[in-house]
Order: structure tokens, then C-alpha cells, then sequence
């Protein structure tokens, strides 16, 4: 298989076999969640479940105040790789070539200056968190395997891209190739592991908010 | 035909000075990035070459690589050289034809066994005992493997003979293979492109005259000394990339300026090749110059590697279908074990035992 | 000379096709980056334009914008152009001579008074009354300030008339000056560079006979269309700037492989002009492609800012020697106000006081 | 003036008059505090003063672990910022052509993404300490205009390298011209201000080490 084989894979068969997990894996465990059954309130409503449901969705994905007990360094960190995650997800010109192609929509790219920036704190957030989880004794006490197997699958796709858009490594062929196979490993691992949390964190939101929302409780 | 002297005896011979000689041999080292100081040793060695016995056969190919080294930009002496060492046998520059034809290339076959350069373009079809193209009642395969026994290396002229090119497409119907795939004892050298580079094949002539051997070549047998680099590499467009300033369609306001063309469909950064520097048509300019994007002609299964006005970020397959075929089937997953959790809680009750998270499906 | 039959009727006297005459208004139209559908716009007004009288005054010149015109590389027809506007008066190309010249020039300021075209190259002297420069006993000064006066426009053509050029630079000894220091009621255009491209005095022309008026001009007086980008914006080695890839010397590895010429003093960064796009001697290069960085030919002042061979970020004057003496200017200051503290304190002493932090010098 | 030949009079005479404001300034305040006459310390000596204060400025250079009270973020930003800092003007290709220029001699440059990384990090780390210097009540109680101002004369250098290098805002020519000034303002002010501590914390460095050395006191 040359490079160019190995690339056309990756963008035909490869992606379709990555996508199809993650949807297929993602699908069954919302839905699945949903379906538990849990046994019938009989109490009677003292509040409305979607309102408070959705008001907590929203409130929890902000730092409340008596959080930010959990270290200054944590919350700026997370919230800067997590926001710089998704605008170099969302922005950068290529993605939104890609997205295009696939959704048959696209949307105003930001220059690739603003990218490079948001690449690189997201780069050096995830860095400093990877330390501090490793040098913190209660958080690597906390911290298995699969927090940094799941480190690792975030960060590859950030450094393969970065390393594409800038010329640095292996010819573009083969980088865009590694970049590609990295999303996909992502993409693979998601319905797997704490990944999954990109999508069961709202619905968890929801429920907690709901639950409260339906005994009449402040959410 | 077979008179063996000296280029520099021809060259005097066809009134071309020696300054236009020397020039020629400083554009080819240069071209292949040698050191300024190969120059007259490639002078020296050309000018006392030997005119080595050629056999050039054309497959399933459509005669546009010859067409574009004929219409070499500096014909005269370019294609002096070419000619030089080309005559022995080619279907379409020879005069003779038919037996006289076949003749003059078996002739040359035994006279030169062992020592004769083989040049070829075109793929070979290999399906039914590739009877999908035959010459004289013979067929690419059987004329391509005796051609083959006596050469000291074979040439693969273009993306067809290189990389099997437009014939070996899927469906592929003709069962059409690429020189390497059904040579495997003698040195190949692949000058790939649709058509390749005039200049890189005269270089690589040049090169095999002055130094007796190949130059150095990449994993898929290419020249590096032209197909080190993408396009990419060298493109005039390439600050706008990396600026991530793009043309969206062919007449936009981006066009007009000369921005990238990755989102029209450019396969620049992955394909090798020196348009992007050697130009074509006389240095006038090259396809990206020309405002559309690279092809990656240069490259192998180029028509098999998604559209080319599709980004190279895109997928060369249907995403959305199979995302919405994979929800499915893990929409009826869920629901499937969910009833089959929620009749073994039943039966669970019936018998006053409880259900533990361990005894759902997951 | 002064027979005003239109541009057409002089194009097919000259058995210029109609077809190379509308290829000639397309490339203008692309080249002042004008709308597609205005290429047929120029070709009516011009085919239908009245030859305008024009007088060309060479002032402190070396004749190398004249030279740079009249070997323009489609010369048939942009020299047609520039040949049909230029004739009335232009002391290189006439004729005419002597009395005879200066009398051709006389009558075209007093027929089209109000109407005709000043094109002005060089720098005029202005110190000790312009005496360093005259022509025919009069001084440049006095020629322009006449010819000025009944101009529609002026243009100014090349550096040295434009912004002074090399006459200008330090120590200047005549006093130069450019046009627009000593003309300040006209329209002046400046298409400056030394020499300027052909073909942008020819655009600028076209756009005057097409449109009637100058063409939209920066804060320097120079046409946008082609002064609107510096050469580092469409180099085509811009990339390797951008990667930080730069020749330490004119024939190290950098050089070969093309890098940047920013550490050999190439002003690309803040030069204005069109060379990178519109090239020179008929497209086969300009400077950089030369291997030479870009000297900022058509930017004032070029000749006083630096070393050719200077970075752009490297100081132009001697900053070792400043830092030296303000050294030791800084060194005797410290010495002396302590020895004053000293001296201070030790008075202080004698009469049993105290030196506190507020009596020292700080 | 036109724009070339502003820039011309701050790669020339701007430059000389900042250079020569900087190095006087800065000559004068190091050799004045070395001359202060102090008191001539009468008792004897029981160690050596060199030795200790070399490793006194050496040691300070680091942090030391009853430091980490200031807090991780400071400590971690400080230090990102000083690094980022030197990194982007020492290492960077087009800084060492301009050192070569005035020294004679010059070294080899990091790569553009390097630099890149470096200063993306230095002005995330800069903005983060001010936003820190402005939301800590403490810090902002300690914090006067000159604290403000010494930070936006070191900010602005960096900001508008950054911008030069990726073609944001105006042409090259203005914003080197911006960039020059702006390090020039910054040579200027240097002698004047806190800025002043780059050269004299190491002086006091020594200086706290001797001392020390000379009683015989560990340093």
C-alpha cells in the first residue's frame, strides 16, 4: 500500500468504519440511558421537569462559585482546552472544508491566526493538566488507565493537526494521513470510554435538574 | 541508424555551438540541484557519450507523453539529445513500418543485448491473457517482457507505464498493471505525470549519459532530484494557505486575487512533482498559474483519489449515509435490550427478587 | 504629427489585428485588477480615443525609465500606444532637434493649452536657482513650471521624479527635488521604480484614454492597481519566510534551494510595485527569481535607507559606538555623584549628623 | 514624513536615542548602588563572599519549594512569561539578524513554530497575570500605575511582533515601525521604572548571598 493508498483509505473506508462506531455505540448508549426504566414517580409534580432540566444543563457547563474550591489551575486549564478544542474544531478553514463536503453547509472560517492561537493554548492547557494530574497525589491517586489512554486520543489529532498545518515532521501526504487515522482512533474510543461524556454530561445535567425541578426544588 | 559517435561530433555537426552545449549542461545541473561545479563535468561526459541503443514501446497509453517531450520548450537542443538516443525503435517518430519496423527492434534487442535503454509508456493490460492490446498480433505483456530480458533499465515514461494511470482505473477493465508490477529484475526509474515534465526526462537521460547509472529515487521510484518537493512546497500560492485565505469558487473575489485553491479541490500538497519550479511551456507557467487546481497527476490512483474539486480534507466516501445507518442500528440495539431488560425485571418480580445493575445489559 | 485620427484606424494602418489589439485590453483590464466585462469597455474607448498631446520632459535622469519603455516586451503594441501619445516632445526619441525641438514643444503647450498630458522623468535641481541641470540655457525648474502650467495631469515617471530618486540622495548636491515638491496645482501621478514597469505606464495610460482621468492613487501618489501589494505579499518565496528559512549568504545551501533573501537585505517587506506579478522582460523573472533580494527601488528615499545588503531589522546607524559612550557617560555620572556623597557624608560626620537615604543623589 | 521615512529615523536615531537613554540610565543606577558606600564591615570574616553570592543569584533563579506559598499560577505564568519572553527575543531569526547587525556575531535561530509557541504562551501568560494582578484583592491593593505601565511596555513588543510576523493589521512597513517604537519605548523606560529589577535583582541576588557568605551563614 503506497502513501496515497494509505491516505484514500483513511478518508473513504477508514472514516466510514470510525464513523459508523461512534454513531452506532453513541446511539445505543443515550438511548439506552433513556430507556432504563426507571420505576414511576408517584409522588405528586410540585414543579415542571424541562425547565429546570434545561436551566441545569445550562448553569453546570459554567463554573458556580462554591466550585471553584476545585483549584483555580483545574477550572482555567479544562476551560481553555476545552473551548480551544472546539474553535479549532469548528474555525479552521480545513475543517470547515470538511464539514461542508459531509453536513452540505458550511460556515465563515476564522483566520488562521486566531486558530494557531487557540491550538497552542489548547496544546499547552492539555500539557499543564497532564502534569498536574501526574504531580498532584490525590488527583493520580484518582486517575487510571483510561484517563490517559483518553488524554492521549485527545491530543494526538491537536498535535498531528497542528504539526500538518505547519509543515513540521513527516511529508504532508503521511501527516495528513496520521492526523486523519488520530481523529478516527478518537472517534473509535468515544462511545468506550469517559469520552462519551461530551454527550451523557447534558443528559446527566438534564436529569439532575429535572429530578430536583420535579420535587419543586431550587435546580 | 546505428552510427555510434560522439554528441559533441552530432551537435558540431548540426550547428550548435558549444556556448549553447554548456548552457544546457548548466540548466540540467542546476535543475537537478547538483553543485554548480557538475556542470562541465557533465559537459565533458556528454559531449563523449556514446549514443546508447534505445527501444521506447507504447502500451495502453494516448500518445500525450510523446507529444509533450517533442514539444520540448527548447526543442533544438533537447530534443537533439532525445532523439539521439531514441531512434532504434518507437511506432510513432520512426519512418520504417510494419516488418521493416519489428525488424529494426529485434535487430537492436540482440545488437545491443544487455546494454539497450527500454523506454515505455502506456499500461500493460493483463486480463484474458492481455489480449486488450496487441502489436503486430502480439500482445503488451509478451513484447514488454522480451524487451525487458536484454535491457540494462527500463524507463516507465508517465503516470500509465509508471503507476498504471487512466487505463488501471477502477473498474479497471483491461486488468491494466504498471511496469513494476510485472518486471521485477531491472532497474525501473518511474518519470510519472499526465504528461511528466519535458526537462525531467532529458535530465534523467543526461544524468544516465554523464554518471552511467539512475539518479537517486524516491520509495516509488521517482527521480528525487524532481520529485522531491510537492507543489505545495513551491507554490506561489502557498502564503495564502497559510494565511487561510482560500478561493470558493472559480470567479470569486478570492480567484481573482490569487488565493489558494485547497477548497477548490487542489491535490498540490500531496503530490510530487516540479511544475511548480521547472513550469512548462517554456517557464509561461504552470496549471495552479493557470488558476485551476493541481490534479496530483504525478501521483499514483490520481483518478481514483476522489473528484478533483473535492478538498483534500474531505472524505472520498458517503459519511452521511453510513451515520445515519449506524444511528439506526444502534437505535434498535438499545430498544431491543431494553425490552429484553425490562421482561427479565418482570419475571424478576414475579419470583420477589431483585433486579441489580449487574443484571442489565450495557 | 499632430494628425488626431483614432487609436483603430492607426492599429490597422500598422496591421495590428483586432484580435491582438483586444488580447492587449484584456491583459490591462487583468492587470489593474478591473472587472472582467470592462476588458470590452477599454477596447471601445481606446479604439475610438483622440491621440492627446503629450510632452515629455527628461530632467536630472539616466535615460533608464526611457529605456525601460521602449523595450517593453509586447513592444508592437504597448510601444504603438506609447508611441501614439509621446510624440510632441521627448528629448531622446524625437527628431527633431535644436531650435526646432524647442519649437515643437512651444507650439504643442500653446495649442492644447489646458489638454495636454506633462510626463516628466528625473529630478530637478533646485539649490543656486537650478542652475545644475538646463536645457537650451534654461534650468529644469523653469521648463517644468512652464510646461505645468497648461497640463491637464502630470506623470511623473520613475523614482526620480517621483520621490527625488538617486539625485535626492544624501549629500544631495543640487538641491533635487521631486515634482510634486515644486507642482502643487495639478493632478500628479507617480509611477515610480528605477527603472518603472512598462506595462504599468502603459495601464495608466490606457485607464486615462479609457476612462478620462487618473486611476485611483495611494498616499503616495502612486496607482493603487499596481502599487497596492508589496513584493513580499505575492513572492513566491514568501513561504520560506514564513517557516524561517533564509540564505545566510548569496550561494549557501539556503540560496540554492530558494529560501528567503530577508537576511541578505531584501526590502520586499515594504517595497510597493508589481514585479512579483507582472514580472519583467516579457515574464522571464524580476530580482528575487534572480537570486538578489529586493532593493526598494520605488519607495522613497531607497537610496539612504541602509545597506542594500542590511536586513530590514538591523539599525542603519552605529549603535555599538552610542551605547559605548552612553556607557561611560553613565559610569563618570555615578562616580562623581558618589564621590559628591561622600564628600557629603564625611561633612555630615564632622558635625555628628546623620546621612540619610533622602540625602543621597539617586 | 512618510511612512519609509519613519522608519527610517527608528532604525536610526530612535534606536540611537533609546540605546543611549537605556545603557546610561542603566550604567549610572548599577554602578551608583555599587559605589553607596556602605560601612566597612569591621568584623572578620568566616567565609567567602563570591562563592555564596554566585550561588545565592543562581539559586534565586529557581524556585524554591517554601516559594510555592505565592501560589502555582503566579509562579507558573511568572515563569512562562520570562521564558516565552527570552525565547522569542533571543531565538528568533529575524532578533538575531538585528543582534548580528550591532555585535558582530550572531547563533541560530529557532524555527518560526517554536518562536510561535513561545510567544502565543508569553502573551497568554502576560494577559493571565493581569487579569490575576487586577481580580486578586491583595495583588490589586499592591498594585500602582507604574505596575500597569511597565506591563503594557513590555506587552506591547511582543503584541506587535506577533502581528508583524502574521500580517495582521497594517502594512508591513507601518507595524515595523510600531514594533521598533514600542521597543524603544520599552528601552526608555527600563532605567526608569521596575523594569530595572532585570538587571539589579541579580546584583541584590549577590549582594543577599555575600552578606551572608562573609558571616559564614549558609546562603
Amino acid at each position: 500500500m503506497n502513501p496515497q493508498e494509505l491516505l484514500l483509505w483513511v478518508r473513504g473506508t477508514g472514516l466510514q468504519l470510525a464513523t459508523a462506531v461512534c454513531v452506532l455505540g453513541m446511539t445505543y448508549r443515550l438511548l439506552h440511558l433513556a430507556l432504563l426504566g426507571r420505576k414511576k414517580n408517584l409522588a405528586e409534580a410540585r414543579g415542571s421537569e424541562w425547565g429546570p432540566g434545561l436551566r441545569t444543563m445550562w448553569r453546570r457547563s459554567f463554573v458556580l462559585p462554591e466550585l471553584s474550591a476545585r483549584g483555580k489551575f483545574t477550572v482555567v486549564a479544562g476551560y481553555t482546552f476545552h473551548f480551544g478544542f472546539f474553535i479549532t474544531l469548528l474555525f479552521l478553514s480545513q475543517h470547515i472544508a470538511m464539514l461542508r463536503a459531509v453536513l452540505g453547509f458550511g460556515w465563515p472560517a476564522l483566520p488562521h491566526s486566531a486558530i494557531e492561537i487557540a491550538a497552542i493554548l489548547t496544546l499547552a492547557a492539555m500539557i499543564a493538566l497532564l502534569v498536574h494530574r501526574y504531580m498532584d497525589p490525590v488527583k493520580r491517586m484518582l486517575s487510571g488507565f483510561e484517563d490517559y489512554l483518553t488524554w492521549l486520543l485527545t491530543f494526538l489529532p491537536l498535535l498531528s493537526g497542528f504539526m500538518l498545518l505547519h509543515g513540521i515532521g513527516p511529508a504532508y501526504t503521511q501527516m495528513l494521513t496520521l492526523h486523519l487515522l488520530s481523529v478516527e482512533l478518537l472517534l473509535i474510543a468515544i462511545p468506550f470510554t469517559k469520552l462519551a461524556h461530551m454527550l451523557t454530561t447534558f443528559s446527566a445535567r438534564w436529569y439532575n435538574g429535572a429530578f430536583a425541578g420535579y420535587k419543586g426544588v431550587k435546580a | 541508424m546505428k552510427d555510434h559517435d560522439t554528441l559533441e561530433h552530432r551537435l558540431t555537426q548540426q550547428g550548435i555551438s558549444r556556448r549553447s552545449f554548456l548552457k544546457f549542461c548548466t540548466a540540467m545541473a542546476s535543475l537537478m540541484a547538483l553543485p554548480p561545479g557538475t556542470a562541465p563535468a557533465i559537459a565533458a561526459a556528454l559531449a563523449q557519450a556514446k549514443r546508447p541503443s534505445v527501444i521506447w514501446l507504447s502500451f495502453q497509453e494516448c500518445t500525450g507523453c510523446t507529444e509533450s517531450l517533442t514539444r520540448s520548450h527548447s526543442p533544438t537542443l533537447e530534443s537533439l539529445i532525445f532523439d539521439m538516443i531514441s531512434l532504434d525503435y518507437h511506432h510513432t517518430l520512426q519512418a520504417a513500418s510494419g516488418f521493416a519496423a519489428e525488424k529494426s527492434r529485434e535487430d537492436a534487442m540482440k545488437d545491443f543485448y544487455g546494454k539497450y535503454l527500454l523506454l515505455v509508456d502506456g499500461s500493460i493490460p493483463t486480463k484474458d491473457n492481455g489480449i486488450y492490446s496487441t502489436i503486430a498480433g502480439r500482445t503488451n505483456l509478451d513484447l514488454l517482457q522480451e524487451a525487458a530480458k536484454g535491457a540494462a533499465a527500463i524507463v516507465a515514461v508517465g503516470s500509465c507505464a509508471a503507476f498504471g494511470g487512466l487505463p488501471m482505473a477502477k473498474p479497471n477493465p483491461t486488468g491494466a498493471a504498471p511496469v513494476s508490477d510485472l518486471i521485477k529484475d531491472k532497474p525501473i526509474i518511474n518519470i510519472s505525470g499526465c504528461p511528466p515534465i519535458p526537462s525531467v526526462i532529458t535530465g534523467v537521460l543526461a544524468h544516465y549519459l554523464t554518471f552511467g547509472e539512475l539518479p537517486a529515487l524516491d520509495e516509488l521510484g521517482r527521480p528525487k532530484a524532481f520529485y522531491g518537493e510537492t507543489i505545495h512546497d513551491r507554490c506561489y500560492r502557498r502564503p495564502f494557505y497559510d494565511q487561510g485565505k482560500f478561493a470558493k469558487t472559480f470567479d470569486d473575489e478570492g480567484a481573482r486575487n490569487g488565493w489558494c485553491l485547497y477548497e477548490l479541490g487542489c491535490k498540490g500538497p500531496t503530490t510530487h512533482n516540479a511544475c511548480a519550479t521547472t513550469k512548462w511551456n517554456g517557464g509561461a507557467g504552470f496549471p495552479i498559474e493557470a488558476g485551476h487546481g493541481c490534479l496530483g497527476c504525478s501521483e499514483p490512483n490520481f483518478w481514483d483519489a476522489g473528484s478533483f474539486y473535492t478538498p483534500l480534507a474531505a472524505p472520498t466516501s458517503n459519511i452521511g449515509a453510513i451515520a445515519g445507518a449506524a444511528a439506526l442500528a444502534g437505535a434498535a440495539a438499545a430498544v431491543a435490550l431494553s425490552a429484553a431488560d425490562r421482561a427479565k425485571k418482570k419475571s424478576l418480580q414475579q419470583t420477589h427478587e431483585k433486579l441489580t445493575v449487574k443484571d442489565i445489559s450495557n
